[in-house]
């Protein structure tokens, strides 16, 4: 809660010191380096659980913030901070980290070096695009998470890698220059010349107004005879650029039409490589449409809301019927995420408080009960190397503990209440019913709950129950120590989150607030879930600390803020920081 | 009961705050014997298993005294019930769940059967299931769907009550799939599952719809109505919306008599006073709906997600084959307990169901339609549990019959009564696999009755109650139902009731049909030669006393049934009825409020009791069952003996019979197949060729495709390149010269 | 033809003044401070060349070092001379100003880099001959000059100086026909163009009576008026003869050839410091001349974008490591033509070439746009530079003797499995083409942003779309080299021959690329300083 | 005495007459010879213009001319050695030979 917290840096960083570390390491020491890597997870894991403590969420905004000089002259600052849903993402993440190389501990065995450094550098960049409160710096973060993936497919992966990693890495970065440019016209518009930086709150406080000016003038045409030049602009404009973020975002979620790099990427992945791919990277996408899309965008976020609304809910039906045509167990799976990112989608559309709600704990849920599938998935493979659903059947009898995990685990992702699926389910779907979307959309979302009973019971079915088709499958190993030691975790986490989700919850309730109050400000007089004008107001703009200097001009804004804001900041501890 | 027990043996308080011990008794015993089973061993397994239940049912015979009498300090119906908040579970914006325990005497009523009945099987399971190799595992999933079961009766909340309510679904599908390694019965497991999937997908729409009509209601209902009192706002930001009380409160909203369009009417004389309920809904999603209109949608969701589980038409297909299970489970889950939890629900939400006539009689169509078809099928069954299986899917349509027409407690004590005989008809029929190296068709067995005395005996009293024979249970729940067929009436619908009546009759006859064949054929005659062993054996007590007990309370039941040994201060109530008068209080409340559904209403009786209608109605039933069975008695006894051909006639039917009217079949052509050739079709077409090689990997070659092209112009002549710069150079300058004359 | 010709010459071209009085005008020092660099290099080259004539020994490694120090202590000179201020030297025969300070300062950076290179790779091949490095540091030399020239012949000289000496560097590689025939073509091309350059600039003093472009940009609007005709041809010639040495399509098509043909430490320093120079050159004419119309502008843009759109295509449908890196180095040049095309645009604000115009662009100033376009052009040459260099590096690296002159020698597949024979080497290499392809964290991507950002600011949102989805197309034979490198199983055994001073150069770029990607700040601080003359 | 513009087209001729011989002739020498004599038409350009203009100003373009010769001696120079080098690996100087590097 204090002016200024290096907390953030060591959960970001620390992970590339041991990636250092692992690196001065001779190669053939693969014990060593695994247990080094281990070592750095787990300390990362640690500082996660400390922010994680430290964060209070009834505080102001944006928390642990930490602020330097960089590349000011371009309008960068190396600026950090974390809202509610940045840091349960970031403690997921901090939390799949030891999981990842301890399922890879078997799983790799030459380049066993280049493997864990790749994974903790990707560890520091998804953490540092959690964190980052700067554009330019989430941009280069989230681009240099292709980095460490890409290799991770293609140099680990299984026959097809090579192919998979090139679209993997094309498909996103494509999308991802286009948001570039679009992110580049917003620091334009943001401010005027010298008072512009990438600084998020900067660009968004100076597009608030001529976003609330769009939206009226979306809602009436009446008013949009005296825009300002920037509103014009954004009026003119607006779509183009929403479009080139969505896009970029879409592509990583994935949703419908851009979501082929997905099976390919995960089939092809090793065991770790696809939990974090479906666990945390995915979520890149969902928190790029939060925290940048819709806020910066909110009146064109409402103008495209039915398109999207239509895109995420055939992905979850079509996502779910694609994996009713599946042979290969992997890429069922993947398609599966296509379909629960479909509800994560549907249900921040809905801009609503449950749908909202829902949707950030669904991120959650899909990042745990999704990389424990493809854990324990890469358990099989391990010991057979066969992907396909033929390839296996009667499994249950000789693997009694592995069958009961991968049940639970596949319960967590049909949404059987007491697992945490049904919680993020349920708040989706009955946002999409009370959000001003029509109910047959509703409707159509629930029927997910079906299909999705109908794959993943088929593929129960057909992997664990019936007689035992294929010789190799009696002499299976059941889970060892160490990979007892691995699902557990995630097992227990599936009920807890199941049966006690509220200090989640709560935590998340005001970044679902602020979000929805920030959908609305293009909205003015939308009916549904509009905050009293005054707290509108006061949570609408962002207080970040500035930093006392003329490079930053967002500071002077701010101190102008404070005293136009003076008495509804007096019990906003960020109010004093400014 | 308060004549036994005067005195509380705790003070409320207690038993209240310890409601939740109900549930985590057997969850314990469930967690014990799942994790830890291999190393108990199989004595003490059972025990904790036993233990747990028998401990859960010691608890629910508490509950049941202490809900004997009323709390004065608490008013209305709520007097008759305990109720305790353990916490939120989860809570957004104005939306809320919490884990609240809720006992009023119908949930206790169901307590007591599930721990009771549950307790049996458990006792009959030990000895059944001896010499299976998953034996920890199997008690371990028992005390789990005992666990969940409990869940659904005591939860206060439609939300928890869902818990439940997926909770059993998910233990009958492990218990059917429970030898998985024959892929048959492991298919079983899955269709169940899915089935019941559908259902819980109208149960999940109808709860959202409902909060969408409280949300509506709050906001738009005139003062002076229940829902904008200022004590049922404070009680709604702590239960949440689905919480029965709110919704209790809502239905009674609904129902109040609309003053200002009262004032509009009042000029034309004999006006029906208008009612909430019919205004339109102004803000929200719902705008433009009307109040009643939604909540006739919001019951069939429901009815929907109660066919699922009930196995009602038209998702009943998965009840035969749920008999994949061990012959206990199939007593205790797809008889006695599970099944009947939609019924159940009916009764929890009796408030909302009688607001709207409509809902109620499809409620009794359906239920009508279930009843015959099951019946029909179940004539030319040959296996002895899948007969069981139709007789349960068609008596579970009699209860929802029941439902239908507004006589809940009739249609609970049907569930109460069934779960005693239907339970013991099924144990008896494990038994009788059990002493017949699990023969399960009928045709191969036969003459049982010397060689198991016990299972026979016990299995009769199953039948007769079953087929209505007048001194046993079955007769007076069932014939409670037809009464109530043919006397209620159903504002618009009763002609509906009427028709209903001839149908159901015709069902009970089916009933005494094929159950009487039923038991002509296993336990009458002499053993049939294609028997698997010579001389079966009767059953070891475990086994046995289960059955004489439950044997023994479907016979006793009666007590609950009879209408004219009457209690004090209420003249000819069924004691049942007379006990869940609290429980069903709000909805005659909300009825009589409404006046919507003129129903008779049981307290009603006293003035003008139809005797005559009463004691015709009787007669005809018991002459139907009693005709019936002796005509299958004979015939089976006597006709069709010993390989006799089946008259040829009759033989298509039969066999159309037999393969359960090709049902089945039809959903797999229609739905199933359909289903997965539009997935294998879009996958194929749209994704794989489409999207991915269209689309995606088009943009690359064509890319790739222009790079080739462009390659080719550079073949290393000099003077070729030479040539480009110098075109480039008179482009350049046409161009200039162009701009210059412009 | 040493580098001082122009000097001692250049009093003798005074225009303005009486025939009658001829007097030697005095020059105080620093107006020569900006050719230092220029004249120790070619000192140091003469030096060479005696050393050549009278030396007997036969390790030449002793010339490498004396190249390496003088450019170094050139490069020194030069950045001492980034922060002179903007002036005219030399009767306006020559600029000073940071701008042309920081090429020169690109041109040692490469010159020395190179021959390190050079000695590596010589040494490995015996090959050793001093005349290299001599031809070497007239090239660098005539860079540095070329990038204070402001009037059209010295322009045409210096343009020679450094040309002439390349293509003797182009060919300098007898063995096998590759290398003589790549001098050959970059020779005959490269001669043709500078005729059509002169050509044009004798139109152009035609038109208006001077060579000196800042007279030029003076009398130029009422020479339009005059003869439009003539002055349009005249541009048009220069321009083609400039666009030829920056390789701009549909001029490059010499690029690859030269590129592949020539010894790789050549290459390197062709696609560092010759394409630094020439942008240098283009970039003060278009200035001096281009303000008189829009139109120009209209022709900058279609470059650049036809540059990057062909330059990308042609890369793609490479299986050749040394020329794709050769057409790469054609689509950078269009990057680059972007950040020009801005530079230029901020005479014009206003102009409608982008989606958006620059005023919507919230009203940026002109001199803002200049400023940051110019620290984009430098930074991306620089960042190019050290990346492209060290790309080179890696290729010259594990060049195969054996391979000279043949068709594949730098065929993809002999990089597979580099990551497991060399992993140091592998490491270095996917370093420079993430940096190529501009992914974050590494200088590429700094770079990139910057021209990016210019060319927006000034309104040239399409151009900067294009670009971006060029560069992403680009990416993709980008990561091929590295699918090979770490994803194939290595197909030759032998594991390249190591030297210090190639190691050394590989160490250098790749620390250079990650960190200056990472925290540029005093660089580009420094480069945010530099002041280019502008006649205005 | 001769109109510039005389001048000034013959030296265009020149260009036009050199380039079409750049892209036409098939022997290296002959094509840059060709190359010389578009340098030539330069000079002639420069020339033509310097006495058209005269006086002071004259004298850049006077000058300018000389350069411009030496230039074209110094490529000469270099150019010969190249050619005389591609003679040496291939014993033929046809342009169209020269195509070892291409696609």
């Amino acid at each position: 809660m204090n002016a200024s917290s290096p907390l953030l840096n060591y959960v970001i960083f620390l992970p590339m010191a041991f990636a250092l570390l692992v690196l001065l390491l001779p190669g053939n020491e693969k014990g060593q380096i695994r247990f080094i890597a281990l070592l750095g997870m787990l300390v990362n894991l640690l500082t996660g659980i400390w922010a994680f403590v430290a964060f209070n969420p009834s505080g102001p905004e944006f928390q642990l913030e930490y602020r330097l000089f960089w590349l000011s002259d371009l309008g960068l600052s190396y600026h950090l901070g974390v809202d509610g849903l940045a840091i349960a993402l970031v403690l997921l993440t901090a939390f799949l980290g030891p999981l990842l190389v301890l399922s890879s501990w078997r799983f790799v065995n030459e380049r066993v070096k280049e493997f864990h450094v790749c994974l903790l550098v990707l560890q520091t960049a998804m953490m540092g695009a959690l964190c980052a409160l700067d554009i330019m710096l989430f941009y280069i973060f989230f681009e240099a998470m292709l980095i460490p993936m890409y290799f991770l497919i293609g140099v680990f992966g299984s026959e097809e890698r090579q192919k998979a990693a090139l679209k993997f890495f094309l498909y996103t970065l494509a999308g991802s220059l286009l948001m570039l440019v679009a992110l580049l016209c917003l620091f334009f518009l943001s401010g005027p010349e010298g008072a512009r930086s990438f600084d998020y709150a900067s660009i968004y406080n100076g597009l608030l107004e001529a976003n609330r000016e769009v939206g009226l003038c979306m809602q009436n045409s009446a008013s949009c005879s005296n825009l300002s030049a920037t509103a014009a602009t954004l009026l003119k404009w607006g779509p183009w650029m929403f479009g080139a973020f969505a896009l970029a975002f879409a592509i990583k979620i994935p949703m419908f039409p851009v979501h082929t790099w997905l099976p390919d990427a995960h089939v092809q992945a090793p065991v770790a490589g696809s939990m974090v791919l479906a666990g945390v990277l995915l979520k890149m996408g969902t928190f790029g449409f939060w925290r940048y899309a819709m806020p910066l965008f909110p009146a064109q976020a409402w103008a495209f809301q039915n398109l999207l609304v239509a895109l995420s809910l055939v992905g979850i039906v079509y996502g779910a019927l694609m994996c009713l045509a599946q042979k290969d167990i992997k890429k069922l799976i993947a398609y599966s995420s296509v379909s629960h990112m479909g509800f994560c989608m549907l249900g921040m559309l809905t801009f609503q408080k449950e749908g909202t709600m829902g949707a950030a704990y669904q991120m959650l849920n899909h990042g745990i009960s999704t990389s424990a599938l493809f854990l324990l998935f890469g358990m099989l493979y391990e010991r057979r190397h066969l992907r396909g659903v033929a390839d296996y059947g009667g499994i249950a009898k000789a693997m009694p503990i592995f069958t009961v995990f991968f049940l639970i685990i596949s319960f967590s992702s049909i949404a059987v209440p007491g697992t945490n699926g049904f919680v993020g389910e349920f708040l989706v779907l009955l946002g999409t019913f009370r959000s001003n979307l029509p109910l047959w959309a509703g409707i159509l979302a629930t029927t997910g709950v079906i299909f999705g009973a109908a794959y993943m019971l088929w593929v129960v079915q057909r992997v664990f129950f019936g007689p035992v088709t294929h010789p190799a499958n009696t002499t299976l190993k059941d889970v060892n120590f160490r990979e007892f030691v691995t699902v557990l975790p995630l097992v227990l986490l599936v009920f807890v989150m199941g049966l006690k989700p509220q200090p989640i919850l709560e935590v998340l309730s005001p970044s679902v607030e602020r979000y929805i109050a920030r959908v609305h400000q293009a909205r003015p007089n939308a009916e549904g879930q509009t905050l009293p004008p005054q707290r509108e107001n006061a949570s609408l703009r962002m207080y970040v600390r500035t930093l006392p200097s003329k490079k930053t001009e967002s500071a002077h804004m701010g101190h102008a803020q404070a005293e136009a804001l003076g008495p509804l900041l007096a019990n906003n501890p960020a109010g004093e920081r400014l | 009961m308060e004549k036994l027990f005067p005195e509380y043996p705790f003070p409320i308080q207690n038993i209240e705050s310890g409601l939740w011990l109900i549930i985590a008794l057997p969850l314990l015993g469930a967690f014990i014997n799942g994790v830890f089973g291999k190393a108990l061993g199989r004595k003490n397994v059972h025990w904790v298993a036993c233990a747990s239940v028998g401990g859960s049912f010691l608890l629910s015979l508490l509950v049941m005294w202490a809900l004997g009498k009323a709390q004065p300090e608490i008013p209305g119906p709520l007097a008759y019930a305990l109720s305790a908040d353990y916490g939120t579970w989860f809570a957004v914006g104005d939306f809320k769940v919490n884990f609240g325990l809720f006992a009023d005497r119908l949930s206790a009523t169901m307590l007591l059967v599930i721990t009771g009945v549950g307790f049996l099987i458990h006792l009959y399971s030990t000895s059944y299931m001896e010499h299976d190799k998953g034996y920890a595992k199997y008690f371990s999933f028992l005390n789990l769907f005992v666990a969940m079961m409990l869940t659904l009766v005591l939860a206060d909340s439609l939300v928890l009550l869902f818990v439940g309510w997926e909770g059993v679904g998910l233990c009958s599908y492990l218990l059917i799939g429970f030898w998985y390694d024959d892929e048959a019965k492991a298919w079983a497991g899955r269709k169940a599952f899915i089935t019941n999937r559908i259902g819980d997908f109208g149960f999940l729409v109808a709860s959202f719809l409902l909060v969408l009509l409280m949300a509506a209601s709050v906001k738009e209902a005139p003062r002076g109505t229940p829902v904008s009192n200022p004590r049922f706002s404070a009680s709604l930001a702590e239960k949440g919306p689905l919480a029965f009380q709110s919704l209790s409160t809502l239905a009674s909203t609904l129902a109040t008599p609309d003053i200002s369009a009262a004032k509009l009417k009042a000029a034309k004389p004999d006006h029906k006073p208008a009612l909430l309920m019919e205004r339109d809904i102004q803000t929200g999603p719902l705008k433009g709906f009307s109040y009643s209109g939604v909540l006739t949608v919001v019951l069939l969701f429901f009815l929907l997600g109660a066919a699922g589980k009930s196995a009602q038409l038209p998702l009943y297909v998965w009840l035969p084959d749920a008999m994949a299970g061990p012959t206990p489970v199939s007593a205790l889950i797809h008889a006695a307990t599970m099944v009947t939890a939609g019924v159940y629900l009916f009764c929890r939400i009796s408030y909302l169901v009688v607001l709207s006539p409509f809902a109620m009689a499809t409620i009794a169509v359906v239920g009508c339609l279930t009843a015959l078809i099951a019946a029909l099928i179940a004539f030319a069954q040959d296996d002895i549990k899948k007969i069981l299986a139709y007789s349960t899917v068609s008596q579970l349509g009699f209860m929802f019959m029941g439902i239908g027409c507004g006589l809940f407690w009739a249609a609970f004590l049907h569930v109460v009564t069934h779960a005693f005989f239907k339970a013991c008809m099924f144990l008896g029929a494990g038994s009788v696999m059990h002493g017949n190296g699990d023969e399960t068709d009928i045709k191969r067995l036969g003459g049982l009755r010397k060689e198991m005395p016990w299972t026979s005996w016990t299995f009769l009293i199953g039948t007769l109650a079953i087929t209505g024979i007048v001194p046993l249970s079955g007769f007076f729940s069932k014939d409670a139902i037809l009464f109530g067929l043919e006397t209620q009436q159903l504002a618009g619908y009763t002609p509906v009731l009427h028709t209903l009546y001839i149908l159901g009759l015709i069902a009970a006859a089916c009933t005494a049909f094929y159950m009487v064949r039923l038991y002509v054929l296993t336990f009458e005659g002499k053993r049939s030669p294609l028997a698997k062993l010579p001389h079966a054996h009767e059953s070891a007590w475990p086994m046995t006393l289960p059955l004489v007990i439950l044997a023994t309370l479907s016979i006793a039941a009666i007590v609950y049934g009879v209408p004219f040994l009457s209690v004090p201060n209420a003249p000819n109530q069924t004691l049942i009825e007379f006990y869940l008068a609290p429980v069903f209080n709000a909805s005659n409340q909300a009825n009589q409020l409404g006046m919507k559904a003129h129903m008779l209403l049981p307290g009603e009786f006293g003035g003008e009791t139809p005797w005559n209608l009463l004691w015709t109605g009787w007669i005809k039933a018991w002459l139907i069952a009693v005709v019936c069975g002796g005509i299958s008695c004979f015939l089976y006894l006597k006709v069709w003996r010993g390989g006799r051909k089946f008259p040829a006639i009759l033989e298509p039917l039969r066999r159309f019979a037999h393969n359960k009217f090709f049902v089945d079949e039809l959903y797999e052509l229609l739905l199933i197949n359909r289903t997965k050739g539009l997935a294998k079709g879009l996958y194929r077409y749209v994704d794989a060729f489409f999207v991915d090689r269209v689309a995606v990997h088009g943009t690359a070659q064509t890319v790739g495709f222009f790079g080739r092209v462009l390659r080719w112009f550079q073949n290393g002549n000099v003077q070729a390149y030479a040539s480009a710069i110098a075109l480039a150079l008179a482009v350049g300058l046409t161009y200039a010269l162009l701009q210059v004359l412009s | 033809m040493s580098a001082f010709s122009n000097l001692v010459l250049s009093p003798m071209l005074l225009p303005a003044m009486p025939a009658s009085t001829v007097v030697l005008p005095s020059f105080s020092f620093h107006e020569f401070q900006p050719l230092l660099p220029a004249a120790l290099l070619a000192i140091t080259a003469m030096l060479l060349m005696l050393t050549e004539a009278f030396s007997v020994s036969k390790s030449r490694s002793y010339q490498a070092i004396l190249a390496v120090v003088a450019s170094a202590v050139a490069g020194f000179l030069a950045f001492q001379n980034t922060q002179l201020p903007a002036g005219l030297i030399l009767n306006g025969r020559g600029v000073m100003d940071g701008f042309s300070s920081w090429i020169t300062l690109i041109a040692c950076l490469a010159a020395g880099m190179s021959s390190l290179l050079a000695l590596g790779f010589f040494r490995q091949r015996n090959a050793e001959r001093g005349e290299f490095y001599g031809l070497l540091l007239f090239s660098a030399a005539g860079m540095s000059l070329l990038s204070v020239s402001n009037e059209f012949v010295t322009l045409f000289v210096n343009l020679e100086l450094m040309s002439l000496a390349t293509y003797a560097l182009a060919a300098f590689w007898r063995r096998g026909n590759r290398s003589v025939e790549a001098g050959f073509k970059y020779f005959i091309l490269g001669a043709f163009a500078s005729a059509i350059l002169i050509y044009g600039v004798a139109l152009l003093y035609g038109a208006t009576g001077t060579t000196q472009l800042d007279m030029l940009y003076h009398v130029l609007p009422k020479a339009l008026e005059d003869s439009p005709w003539l002055v349009w041809s005249g541009i048009i010639l220069v321009l083609t003869g400039l666009s030829f040495k920056i390789a701009a399509v549909p001029l490059h098509m010499w690029t690859p050839d030269v590129y592949e043909g020539a010894p790789t430490p050549v290459t390197a320093l062709m696609s560092a410091g010759i394409k630094a120079a020439a942008f240098v050159a283009l970039l003060r004419v278009i200035l001096h001349i281009g303000d008189s119309s829009a139109m120009l502008l209209h022709i900058l843009c279609f470059l650049a974008a036809l540059t990057m759109v062909v330059g990308n295509l042609l890369a793609i449908a490479q299986r050749n490591v040394k020329r794709m890196l050769a057409y790469s180095s054609i689509a950078h040049a269009g990057y680059i033509l972007i950040g020009v095309a801005a530079l230029f645009a901020g005479g014009h604000l206003g102009n409608k070439v982008g989606v958006l115009s620059a005023t919507q662009m919230a009203n940026s100033t002109a001199e803002m746009l200049r400023s940051s376009a110019l620290q984009g052009i430098l930074f991306y040459l620089l960042s190019y530079a050290i990346t492209v260099v060290g790309a080179f590096g890696v290729l010259a690296a594990i060049e195969r003797r054996e391979d000279d002159g043949a068709p594949n020698a730098w065929d993809l597949s002999k990089l597979s499995g580099l990551a497991t024979r060399r992993p140091g080497w592998a490491l270095a290499m996917a370093l420079f083409m993430f940096s190529l392809g501009g992914i974050p964290s590494t200088i590429g991507f700094l770079a990139k942003l910057y021209l990016f950002k210019a060319g927006m600011s000034a309104g040239l949102i399409g151009l900067s779309i294009l670009g971006v989805l060029a560069s992403a197309a680009g990416m993709y034979y980008y990561l091929r080299v590295i699918v090979y490198m770490y994803m194939r199983p290595p197909t030759v055994t032998e594991t390249g021959i190591r030297h210090w001073s190639t190691e050394f150069i590989l160490a250098v770029s790749a620390v250079a690329v990650i960190v200056l990607g990472i925290l540029p700040g005093p660089l580009l601080d420094w480069l945010s300083q530099a002041s280019l003359f502008s006649p205005n | 005495m001769i109109p510039t513009t005389a001048c000034l087209f013959l030296s265009a001729m020149l260009f036009f007459l050199g380039m079409l011989g750049f892209l036409l002739r098939k022997n290296a020498l002959v094509v840059f010879m060709s190359v010389e004599l578009m340098l030539n038409a330069a000079n002639l350009a420069f020339i033509a213009f310097a006495r058209m203009h005269g006086g002071v100003i004259g004298t850049t373009g006077h000058v300018s001319a000389f350069f411009v010769i030496a230039v074209a001696a110094a490529e000469a120079g270099v150019g010969l050695a190249i050619i005389i080098a591609l003679f040496r690996t291939r014993r033929t100087l046809d342009v169209d030979e020269v195509r070892a590097l291409k696609h």
